[in-house]
């Protein structure tokens, strides 16, 4: 059986260190070739949210590292539509090749996974 | 430790990182490369210019895998073949090619 | 498909909402660590939710009484669940 | 029987990373395979070779190094994560004698690396 990874974000950007730290699993899993999917609800969906800078509050701008994930292999971008609707949030992210998926589906992706980590 | 270079001092690390990636300009490359022995050709060029244009783009340095899957898209298979880029960087494409594009070292973790 | 939970914190801390839609009627969940706080708790017994247990000494060590809802286990049970679910999701 | 790998991302000051260390002893006693525990985040402080406990407290650091000692469990620590959080000079040519015994330094590698052997792998 191979082992597939879903990464779980459910925190905002900048406040905790969660949304770099899953990146940095998600490019390691990414290199080496375990089939990695990215999952975003609740404040994670702002990870997504275009025009956000980063450089103004100081920190590094790891967001335009999201543009890079087809490097790795990741392609599975999924956004939960009720998090976004709770907020909202505009499907208008900065990178493209982002599944906006209804709770049902969401959830139902998530679970197909062997390996859920959630940050 | 540093390098004197056009009348200003260049901070590196102990293995010979730049620590500030905004001082790089193209005629340091090749004395970055000298500590190491190394003489830069056009292929090395090729990866040296594509790395830091990654780094600047997504600022983060390609771990290998990563950067053989987004030369190939520019420079076509042969060139982007991890036995090349060795053959170019024999101690590590990553690691060599981004201390004299002035990267920052990648993580130990890679 | 059956995924177990895994609660630590009370939902006073954490806004568990993004989580709870994960829940499928045959998933399991356990309440361990502060976790255990949440074993009366009204958004909980809302789902009225069949296979919820509880670590029996994470429970009573902060005094919290468990009723019929849950059931309570010792900490080895967690290693069975874990093998007996195809995934766990660390309500983190 | 399967084999479980642990992620373990809480301090050793936090009563959740007993908990991930029970969880650890009781996979042990099991009739499973735990295969290596992953210390990520502020998990890595767990192999912090300076931090000390007053007498009357657990030590979970020293809870780690038996079962490492006793059952050969490999303790991984996230070496960007160890940096970050000043384990041990980033200079250092052998960092891993900074270390506490019996933790090891790794790259998140190691983590792709207990992916692919785990059946289970456990977020605690």
């Amino acid at each position: 059986m191979t082992n597939t990874i879903a990464i779980l974000n459910t925190r905002a950007p900048f406040s905790h260190t969660n949304a770099k730290e899953a990146l940095d699993v998600a490019l390691i899993t990414g290199t080496y070739e375990i089939p990695t999917s990215l999952y975003f609800s609740g404040d994670g969906v702002w990870q997504l949210i275009n025009n956000q800078k980063p450089s103004e509050l100081a920190v590094k701008d790891f967001l335009k590292t999201f543009a890079a994930l087809e490097f790795y292999d990741i392609e599975e971008i999924y956004v939960d539509k009720p998090s976004l609707e709770q907020r909202g949030l505009a499907a208008n992210f900065h990178i493209d090749n982002v599944t906006v998926l209804d709770e049902l589906s969401f959830a139902n992706s998530l679970k197909q996974h062997s390996i859920i980590l959630s940050f | 430790m540093a390098i004197e270079f056009n009348q200003q001092i260049i901070e590196t690390d102990g293995q010979g990182y730049l620590l500030d990636h905004t001082q790089w300009s193209e005629e340091l490359a090749p004395i970055l490369a000298q500590t190491d022995d190394l003489t830069l050709t056009e292929s090395h060029w090729e990866v040296i210019r594509f790395v830091r244009e990654f780094y600047l783009t997504y600022n983060t340095s390609p771990a290998i895998r990563a950067l053989t899957k987004a030369m190939k898209a520019e420079f076509g298979e042969e060139k982007a073949s991890s036995r090349y880029l060795y053959r170019l960087f024999p101690e590590g494409p990553a690691k060599q090619a981004t201390k004299y594009a002035g990267l920052p070292k990648p993580a130990r973790c890679i | 498909m059956t995924t177990l939970h895994l609660i630590r914190e009370s939902s006073s801390q954490k806004d568990f909402s993004t989580y709870i839609s994960l829940v499928s009627t045959n998933d399991s969940i356990v309440l361990l660590d502060d976790g255990c706080y949440n074993a009366n708790s009204h958004w909980l017994t809302k789902l009225n939710f069949k296979n919820l247990y509880v670590i029996e000494r994470h429970a009573s060590a902060r005094a919290i009484p468990l009723g019929d809802n849950a059931k309570s286990i010792t900490s080895d049970t967690l290693v069975d669940l874990i093998c007996q679910h195809n995934n766990s999701i660390t309500w983190n | 029987m399967k084999n479980i790998a642990l992620l373990v991302t809480t301090p050793p000051n936090s009563h959740l990373t007993k908990t991930a260390y029970q969880f650890a002893l009781d996979v042990l006693a099991s009739e499973h395979h735990l295969i290596g525990v992953f210390f990520y985040q502020q998990g890595v402080i767990n192999g912090g070779k300076y931090i000390s406990f007053p007498s009357d407290e657990v030590n979970v650091q020293h809870l780690w190094q038996e079962l490492n000692k006793d059952h050969q469990l490999s303790l991984h620590l996230c070496s960007t994560a160890a940096e970050k959080f000043g384990l041990f000079p980033a200079e250092l040519v052998n960092p891993e004698t900074e270390l506490a015994e019996g933790f090891s330094l790794s790259g998140l590698g190691e983590l792709a690396a207990l992916i692919n052997k785990a059946d289970k792998l456990v977020q605690l």
